[in-house]
C-alpha cells in the first residue's frame, strides 16, 4: 500500500526452528483467509518446514523453539550475526516453554530412562533470549497468527508494536465466558498477558499462561486466591511452571 | 404512564410473535457454578422456553447490546495515496426482555453521557432507539445494593415493565410503540383487585432488602479520603484485570486501535471497552503513566462512580447491581469499600 | 551402472523437524543408505512423571504442532483407561470430529505443501501463488475448512483446549455446526479437484514387501482405540502395544526404531488402507480406484495417495457425525473422572500412523511412569531399509545424482515423518 | 410477515447529514467522521519534531473551521491511529492548520515518514482555550518548557497579530539542550515585535550557546518589574507546573490567572472514552487549558 507516500518494503524473512513442536511455524501457513496476502507482503527466504528453497540474506529471522543443544547454540549465534531483526516466535523461544520442565530433572537419570545406555546430548533448556539478544518476543503456545500478521506489518512499517497490557480476564469477560474459577477450576488468566481472546477459558479450559505475564501481574494476590479456592501448592506450581514465563509461589 | 394487565399465556404469544421477525434477547441459563447456582446471561433466544424470567441476576449486564465490547467505529479503504471512510449504524430493531430495574437505570445513566449535551453518540443512540425494552420486577437479588442508591425501581427508560402477579403480569407502558405492540395480544384494563395485588407484591419486594447505608456523604468523603489507607489495603488486592468494569452496567470507558488488512487495502478503527483499573489506562507515549499504582487505579474507579458522576449529573453512576463485586476474584466489592469509607458496618 | 555416489542431504526440507539422508555407493556397491533423525531430544516421558492427570493431555499435545489433537486424544484415552472412565457417546463423536479435522489439515498440509512441489518441480507451494494461483487457493481452501473444523470442535486446531479427561468441555452451538457442515459439504468439490490433480502426477514405481501395522477396524474405518493388526497376521489388544512395537535405541539417532515380524514395519495412511480398505466409504473407494491404489500396496510412495483417499473418507465421516449432532438432541459430554491407581494405554491413528500413550498412575492421579510410541519411530527402520533398496535399484540402474537425491528425498517425504514427535 | 417494530435510522435525524462543525457540540452528527486533509508542507524543527502544515481539502469545511488558541484536533492516520495534537498556528488561518509533532510512538513515527501530499484526517477543534479575551489590556507572561512551546505558539501568534490589545509580553522558553529549541527560525521575528521579549535558557549548553543556562524558573527570577496585573500561560512537562506556578504566585499572580495545558491520554476528544478523566473532569472537554486553581482541585492532575 502506497499510503502517505510510503512504499512498503517487502522484508526478507527466514524461519528457523530449534527444540519445539514446530506448531508456531505451522501457524504461519495457517489463517487461510489472508495467507496469500501474507506471503505477498514478505519474501520468505527460508522456511524449511514447507520449502526447499534457501536464498541468501534475510532481514528478519523468526526463531522458533528453545535451545537445548550445543549445535543449536552455534546455529543461533550464526543467525544473530546475520540478521537485522531477531524475533523469538512462540513460548518455547520466549521462555523455554514446556521444554523447561526438564530442567528440574536429573539429566543423567532422565537420559537413562528414555534412551537407556545410548544417552543423548541435552543441555538445560534456555530461551532464545538467554543465548542471544532478541529484538522482539511473540509469545503464545502456539502464537496467534492474526497477532503475528500485525507484528509483521509493524516490522514492515518500522514502527513499534505493543502487546495488550491487560490480562486474559478482560477478553474472557468480553467473550461472555464463565469464569473458570466459578466452575471450580484453576486459571492463570489474572496473571497472563491478554490478546489471545481468552481462547482457553472459552474452550472450557483454564488459562495455562502461555503468553507470559501481563503488564502488572499481582502474584501475591493470585497465590492467595488460588490457595483460598482450595488448590494445592503442587497444582498451582505445576500450572505456573508449565510454559516457563511466570513466577511460582514463594 | 398507562397500565394494563396481560395473562401469562398472552405474554408468551407476544414473545413468540416477536421471535418470528425480530431478534429477542433475554436471560438464558448458560451454566451452573460449582456451588450449584445457575448462571444467566442476556443472550439471543431461539424460543420462549429458553427465557428464564425468574432469574436472580446475570453475570454480564445488558450493556453490551448498547455499548458492545468491541465495535468498528469506521472502516477505511485505501486507494493509492487516498482513502475513504465508511461508518454504519445499527438499523435493525431488537427486543430486550427481562431487564431488572438496575439495568434500566443503568441505561438511563448511560443516556446522560451518550445522548445529551456534548457530542451525542450516534452509535449508542442507534442501538438505544432500535431496542425495545421489556423490564420486570423481581425479588432482591443476592448481593445487590440498589436500594442504597435508589435504583431498585424505575419509571422511565423502558417500553414495557412487568410485575409478576402470579397468573398475569401488571404492565407499565412507557412508549407509544409499547402500547401498540401490546395490542397484538389480549390485554385488559387494570382493576382494583389488580392494583391491590400489585401493591402487595411491591411491598413484599421492598421488605426483602436489608437496611441501606446512607451514601449521600460519599462524594465529599471520597475527596477527604483521597490519601486514605483504605485504598492501599484494597488496592493491594487488585489484579488489574478489568473484570469489574467489563461487567459494570454503567462503565463506558474505552480504547481505540486501528488496523490494516494484510493486503494493505483496507483498515478499521476499532473501539474496545476498557477499564480504568488496567495498567496502561492513563499511560501516554514515552511511558509516563498518570496512574501507575494499582491502588490509584482502583480508587479512580470509585472516584468516577461516586464523586465525578455526581458532580456532573447529580447522581452516582453506580446502580448497585453488585456485579463488579461478584466478578472480582480478589473479593473487592463496592459494599465493603463504601462501608469502609463511611466507617460503617455493612448490614447483610 | 553407477560406480560411485556420495549423497548427503542434511536437514531435509519440507518435513516436520530435522533429519538427514546419507547414501554412499562405492564401486557399484551400496555401502551406506541411512536415514538419521538429528532433532534435539525432548524427554516428554521424563517430564510427564509426577504430573497430574489433567496436565498430561495438555503437555503431550505440545509434542507435535501438527498432530497435537492426536497426542491429546491418545493421552486422554490412556488416562481414561487407567481410571476406568467411559466417555459419553456425544463426547466420543465430538472427539472423532476433532480427530478428523486434524487428519484433514495434516494430510492437506502434507499433500499440497510438502509432497506436491516435488511432482510440480517446485521448491515449495509459494511460487504457485504466481504460476498457478488456482492450485494455491485450492490448497488454501482445503486447509481452511480442516482448520475450522478442528478449531470449532477442539477450541483450537493446534494444541486443543476442549478435549479433556472425561469427554469434551464444550459443545459448539447448533448454528455453528450447521455452518461448518455446509462448508464441509461444499469442500467435496475441491476434494475431487485434488484427486484429479494427484491422478495426474507420476508416482514413482517402487515396490518393497513390507509389514503394515494399524488399528483393526471392526465396523468402521478405525481411528481411536481398538485392536491392533499387522498385515503379517500378528494381532493384539491395545494394551499389548509393546509387543507390536519393540522399540530400541540406535546410535547417532535421537529417535528410536521399531520392529515386528521382520526387521522393519510401516504405519500410516497406507498401512490403514491396506489393513482396513473394506471399511472405506464408497466415495473413498472410488477415489482409490481413480488414483490406481489397490490393496495390498507395497509402494511407499503411494502413502501420499492413501492419504488423499483418507481425506475423502474422513470428510464423509465428518459430514455424517455433524449431521448426527445436529439432528439428535445432544446429551452429556463429560463423564465424571475419579483418579485411581492403574495403568492405561491409548492407541490412536494419527495422520502418520498409529500412536500409543501409556501411563501408570498413583491413586491421587499423578503419573508414575509414561511411555509414548510415535508413528515416525515405528517407520524409521522401514524408511532406512526402503532407502537401501531404492539406492540399490536405481544407483545400479545408473540414475543421475540429482534425480536420485530427489527420489530419496521424496521417499522420506512420502512417509510424512514428524521428527519433533519422534524425539518427544 | 410485517415486522412489529420499525427500524430506526439515526442518519435520518434532522441535520445529521448537514455539514459537520465540531464547534457545535450538541448536535447529533456522525462525530467519528473526519475532515479529509492534505499535508502541504513539512518543516524539520529538530531531530524529533516536525511542523506539519495541513489543509482541509473541502472548501466548505475549510471555511467553517475555526479554533481558539489552546485548542487541539484529533489527527487521524487511517489504519494507524488517531492522536490529539494542539493547533500551533494562527487563528487567522482558515482551514489551514499548523501542527508541531514529536516522534513518540506508533502514529507519530508513521506521520514523520509521510510525504507532502499525503492525506490525513482531522476532527476538531476540541477542548478549552486560553482566555485571550479576558487577558486584553494586561501584561502576559508565556512560559514554555520543551515541546510546551507548541501549544504556546498559537497564543503567541494571536497576541502578535493583535499586539495593541495587550501590554508587555514576555516569552520565556527553556529546553534541555540547544538543539531541542523549537521554532528557532522565528525567534528574531518575535523579538522584533514591539513590546515582546523572548528569553531562552537550556540545561545543558553546547559550545556555541550564548544564552542563559538552567531552568526556566531562573528566567522568571530575572524579571524585576511587578507582575500582579499579569496573566500567565504555562506549558511544558507536568513537573514544570508546580515550580513555575509557585514562583509566579509568590510574585503576586493569582492562581486563577495562570493557565496551563494538561496532557492526558485521549481516544475520542469528545468526553466519552474517559481516558483523560481526572475525577469528574474530562481534560478533552473542560481542558486541556485550565487555570491553576482548578488544577489544584483536580486530584492528581499533575
Ligand atoms: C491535548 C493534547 C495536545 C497535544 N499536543 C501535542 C502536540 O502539539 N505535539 C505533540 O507532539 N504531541 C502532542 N500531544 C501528545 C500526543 O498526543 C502524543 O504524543 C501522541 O498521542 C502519541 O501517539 P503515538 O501513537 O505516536 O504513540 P503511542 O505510544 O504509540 O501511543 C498509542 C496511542 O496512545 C494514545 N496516546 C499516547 N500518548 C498520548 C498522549 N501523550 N496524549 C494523548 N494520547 C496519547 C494515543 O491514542 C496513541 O495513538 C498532545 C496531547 C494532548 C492530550
Ligand atoms: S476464567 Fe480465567 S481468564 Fe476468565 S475471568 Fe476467570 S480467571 Fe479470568
Ligand atoms: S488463555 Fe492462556 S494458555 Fe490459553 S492461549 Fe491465552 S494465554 Fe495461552
Ligand atoms: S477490582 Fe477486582 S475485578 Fe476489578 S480490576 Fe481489580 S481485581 Fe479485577
Amino acid at each position: 500500500m502506497n499510503y502517505l507516500g510510503i512504499e512498503p518494503v517487502r522484508p526478507r524473512v527466514a524461519l528457523f526452528s530449534f527444540t519445539g513442536c514446530e506448531g508456531c511455524q505451522l501457524q504461519l501457513a495457517n489463517h487461510e483467509e489472508s495467507l496469500a496476502e501474507f506471503l505477498a507482503a514478505i519474501r520468505i527466504v527460508r522456511f524449511r518446514e514447507i520449502s526447499s528453497s534457501e536464498q541468501g540474506e534475510y532481514d528478519i529471522a523468526l526463531v522458533e523453539g528453545a535451545i537445548t543443544r550445543n549445535d543449536e547454540v552455534e546455529r543461533l549465534l550464526a543467525i544473530r550475526a546475520q540478521t537485522k531483526v531477531l524475533v523469538a516466535l512462540g513460548s518455547c523461544a520466549c521462555y523455554g516453554g514446556v521444554n523447561r520442565l526438564k530442567n528440574s530433572l536429573d539429566p543423567a537419570v532422565m537420559n537413562r530412562e528414555v534412551y537407556g545406555d545410548l544417552s543423548q546430548e541435552s543441555l538445560p533448556t534456555r530461551s532464545v533470549g538467554e543465548v542471544v539478544t532478541v529484538d522482539l518476543e511473540i509469545p503464545g503456545c502456539p502464537v496467534s497468527k492474526p497477532e503475528v500478521e500485525r507484528i509483521i506489518q509493524h516490522l514492515i512499517w518500522g514502527i513499534p508494536y505493543s502487546f495488550p497490557a491487560y490480562p486474559v480476564c478482560l477478553e474472557c469477560k468480553q467473550s461472555f465466558t464463565l469464569c473458570r474459577f466459578q466452575q471450580g477450576e484453576l486459571c492463570l488468566g489474572p496473571l497472563t498477558r491478554g490478546g489471545c481472546r481468552a481462547i482457553c477459558p472459552a474452550g472450557g479450559l483454564g488459562c495455562w499462561g502461555c503468553r507470559g505475564p501481563a503488564a502488572d501481574p499481582n502474584y501475591p494476590e493470585f497465590f492467595a486466591i488460588a490457595r483460598q479456592q482450595g488448590f494445592s501448592e503442587r497444582e498451582i506450581n505445576e500450572r505456573l511452571t508449565f510454559f516457563g514465563g511466570l513466577e511460582v509461589t514463594p | 404512564m398507562l397500565f394494563r394487565i396481560v395473562e401469562k399465556m398472552a405474554f408468551r404469544s407476544l414473545i413468540q410473535l416477536l421471535l418470528e421477525t425480530t431478534q429477542v434477547i433475554g436471560p438464558r441459563k448458560i451454566a451452573v457454578t460449582r456451588e450449584g447456582k445457575p448462571v444467566h446471561q442476556y443472550l439471543p433466544l431461539s424460543g420462549f422456553e429458553e427465557l428464564e424470567l425468574g432469574y436472580d441476576t446475570t453475570d454480564i449486564p445488558a450493556k453490551s447490546y448498547f455499548l458492545p465490547y468491541e465495535e468498528n467505529l469506521s472502516t477505511w479503504s485505501f486507494i493509492g495515496n487516498d482513502w475513504t471512510q465508511e461508518i454504519t449504524y445499527r438499523l435493525q430493531p431488537r427486543v430486550l426482555v427481562g431487564l431488572h430495574a438496575c439495568d434500566i437505570n443503568a441505561l438511563l445513566k448511560l443516556d446522560k453521557v451518550m445522548t445529551r449535551e456534548f457530542f451525542p453518540s450516534p452509535y449508542y443512540i442507534s442501538r438505544r432507539k432500535n431496542s425495545f425494552i421489556i423490564g420486570i420486577d423481581h425479588e432482591p437479588c443476592q448481593g445487590g445494593f440498589c436500594h442504597w442508591l435508589g435504583t431498585d425501581s424505575v419509571n422511565r427508560g423502558f417500553d414495557l415493565f412487568l410485575t409478576d402477579l402470579g397468573d398475569r403480569y401488571f404492565v407499565a407502558i412507557d412508549s407509544e410503540r409499547g402500547f401498540t405492540l401490546l395490542q397484538q395480544v389480549a390485554v385488559r384494563l387494570v382493576t382494583e383487585n389488580d392494583t391491590a395485588d400489585y401493591l402487595t407484591v411491591r411491598r413484599r419486594i421492598a421488605s426483602g432488602f436489608a437496611p441501606p447505608l446512607d451514601v449521600r456523604q460519599l462524594p465529599r468523603l471520597l475527596d477527604m479520603e483521597f490519601d486514605s489507607e483504605i485504598w492501599r489495603r484494597w488496592g493491594a488486592k487488585c489484579l488489574s484485570c478489568g473484570s469489574c468494569a467489563a461487567v459494570c452496567p454503567t462503565c463506558y470507558c474505552y480504547g481505540v486501535s486501528e488496523n490494516v488488512s494484510m493486503d494493505f487495502t483496507r483498515g478499521a478503527k476499532v473501539k474496545q471497552l476498557y477499564s480504568c483499573t488496567l495498567k496502561d489506562f492513563a499511560e501516554v507515549a514515552g511511558g509516563h503513566n498518570f496512574r501507575s499504582a494499582r491502588e490509584t487505579r482502583l480508587k479512580y474507579r470509585y472516584y468516577h462512580q461516586h464523586r465525578g458522576f455526581v458532580e456532573q449529573y447529580d447522581e452516582p453512576k453506580c446502580v448497585g447491581c453488585g456485579r463488579c463485586g461478584r466478578s472480582c476474584l480478589a473479593g473487592i466489592n463496592p459494599q465493603e469499600i463504601i462501608g469502609d469509607l463511611l466507617a460503617t458496618e455493612v448490614p447483610s | 551402472m553407477k560406480l560411485n555416489l556420495d549423497l548427503n542431504v542434511s536437514h531435509l526440507t519440507r518435513i516436520e523437524g530435522h533429519g538427514s539422508i546419507r547414501v554412499r555407493v562405492v564401486e557399484g556397491e551400496v555401502r551406506e543408505a541411512r536415514w538419521d533423525v538429528v532433532e534435539s531430544p525432548r524427554f516428554f516421558e521424563a517430564m510427564l512423571k509426577g504430573k497430574g492427570y489433567r496436565t498430561a493431555g495438555i503437555l503431550t499435545a505440545r509434542i507435535c504442532g501438527i498432530c497435537s489433537i492426536g497426542h491429546c486424544l491418545a493421552s486422554l484415552r490412556a488416562t481414561e483407561q487407567a481410571f476406568g472412565v467411559t466417555i459419553p457417546p456425544t463426547a466420543a463423536s465430538l472427539r472423532l470430529l476433532a480427530k478428523h479435522g486434524e487428519t484433514l489439515q495434516s494430510h492437506w498440509l502434507h499433500l499440497f505443501f510438502l509432497a506436491a512441489p516435488d511432482f510440480l518441480a517446485l521448491p515449495s507451494v509459494i511460487p504457485l501463488l504466481e504460476s498457478r494461483p488456482e492450485l494455491f487457493h485450492l490448497a488454501r481452501r482445503l486447509r481452511g475448512v480442516a482448520n475450522r473444523l478442528s478449531d470449532l470442535i477442539a477450541g483450537r486446531s493446534t494444541h486443543p483446549v476442549s478435549l479433556q479427561p472425561g469427554g469434551v468441555a464444550v459443545i459448539p452451538s447448533r448454528e455453528k455446526l450447521l455452518i461448518l457442515g455446509d462448508e464441509l459439504h461444499r469442500s467435496l468439490e475441491d476434494i475431487s479437484a485434488a484427486v484429479e490433480l494427484f491422478a495426474s502426477f507420476r508416482i514413482p514405481d517402487f515396490i518393497r514387501e513390507t509389514e503394515y501395522v494399524s488399528l483393526k477396524g471392526e465396523a468402521t474405518y478405525p481411528w481411536i482405540g481398538g485392536r491392533l493388526l499387522s498385515s503379517d497376521g500378528v494381532e493384539g489388544a491395545e494394551e499389548e502395544y509393546l509387543r507390536m512395537t519393540n522399540e530400541y535405541v540406535v546410535p547417532s539417532n535421537s529417535s528410536k526404531w521399531c520392529r515386528l515380524s521382520r526387521p522393519s514395519f510401516a504405519v500410516g495412511a497406507l498401512a490403514r488402507f491396506n489393513n482396513n480398505f473394506r471399511l472405506l466409504h464408497p466415495e473413498a473407494l472410488q477415489a482409490a480406484e481413480r488414483l490406481a491404489l489397490s490393496p495390498p500396496c507395497h509402494n511407499p510412495f503411494m502413502n501420499n495417495v492413501a492419504q488423499l483417499v483418507e481425506c475423502v473418507q474422513v470428510t464423509h465421516e465428518a459430514l455424517r457425525l455433524l449431521d448426527e449432532l445436529i439432528t439428535d438432541p445432544q446429551g452429556e459430554i463429560m463423564a465424571p473422572v475419579t483418579p485411581r491407581a492403574g495403568v492405561g494405554v491409548g492407541a490412536v491413528e494419527v495422520p502418520r500412523g498409529i500412536l500409543y500413550h501409556c501411563y501408570e498412575y498413583d491413586a491421587q492421579g499423578y503419573i508414575l511412569r509414561a511411555d509414548c510410541v510415535i508413528p515416525t519411530t515405528q517407520n524409521n527402520a522401514n524408511i532406512h531399509l526402503d532407502l537401501s533398496a531404492l539406492a540399490r535399484r536405481y544407483a545400479v540402474e545408473g540414475m543421475s545424482d540429482e534425480h536420485l537425491e530427489l527420489l530419496c528425498s521424496m521417499l522420506v517425504r512420502a512417509y510424512d515423518p514428524c521428527l519433533s514427535c519422534s524425539v518427544h | 410477515m410485517t415486522p412489529l417494530l420499525h427500524p430506526y435510522d439515526v442518519t435520518r435525524e434532522e441535520g445529521f447529514r448537514a455539514p459537520l462543525d465540531y464547534n457545535r457540540k450538541s448536535l447529533l452528527k456522525d462525530v467519528d467522521r473526519c475532515h479529509k486533509a492534505e499535508i502541504v508542507s513539512v518543516i524539520r524543527l529538530t531531530r524529533k519534531e516536525r511542523l506539519f502544515h495541513i489543509r482541509l481539502l473541502e472548501q466548505g469545511e475549510r471555511e467553517r473551521f475555526s479554533f481558539l488558541p489552546g485548542q487541539f484536533v484529533m489527527l487521524e492516520l487511517p489504519g494507524f491511529g488517531e492522536i490529539p495534537i494542539s493547533i500551533c498556528g494562527s487563528t487567522s488561518q482558515k482551514g489551514f492548520l499548523e501542527l508541531c509533532i514529536r516522534e513518540a510512538g506508533r502514529v507519530t513515527t508513521m506521520l514523520h515518514r509521510a510525504r507532502v501530499g499525503s492525506r490525513v484526517g482531522i476532527r476538531g477543534p476540541f477542548g478549552s482555550f486560553f482566555p485571550l479575551e479576558r487577558m486584553k489590556g494586561h501584561d502576559i507572561l508565556l512560559v514554555a518548557g520543551g515541546l510546551g512551546l507548541a501549544p504556546l505558539r498559537a497564543p503567541i501568534m494571536h497576541i502578535t497579530e493583535n499586539r495593541s490589545d495587550y501590554g508587555e509580553v514576555r516569552i520565556l522558553y527553556g529546553t534541555t539542550e540547544p538543539e531541542q529549541l523549537l521554532f528557532d527560525y522565528q525567534y528574531e521575528q518575535w523579538r522584533r515585535v514591539d513590546g515582546v521579549t523572548l528569553s531562552l535558557t537550556v540545561d545543558r549548553p553546547d559550545a556555541g550557546w550564548q544564552g542563559a543556562v538552567g531552568n526556566v524558573v531562573r528566567l522568571l527570577e530575572e524579571i524585576n518589574t511587578p507582575l500582579e496585573e499579569s496573566y500567565a500561560i504555562v506549558c511544558g512537562p507536568p513537573v514544570m507546573f508546580n515550580s513555575v506556578c509557585g514562583t509566579l504566585h509568590s510574585r503576586g499572580i493569582p492562581r486563577d490567572r495562570m493557565f496551563v495545558s494538561l496532557e492526558r491520554r485521549m481516544q475520542c476528544g469528545m468526553g466519552k472514552c474517559c481516558r483523560c478523566n481526572v475525577g469528574s473532569t474530562y481534560v478533552c472537554m473542560d481542558g486541556p487549558v485550565f487555570d491553576f486553581w482548578t488544577v489544584m482541585n483536580l486530584k492528581e492532575a499533575i
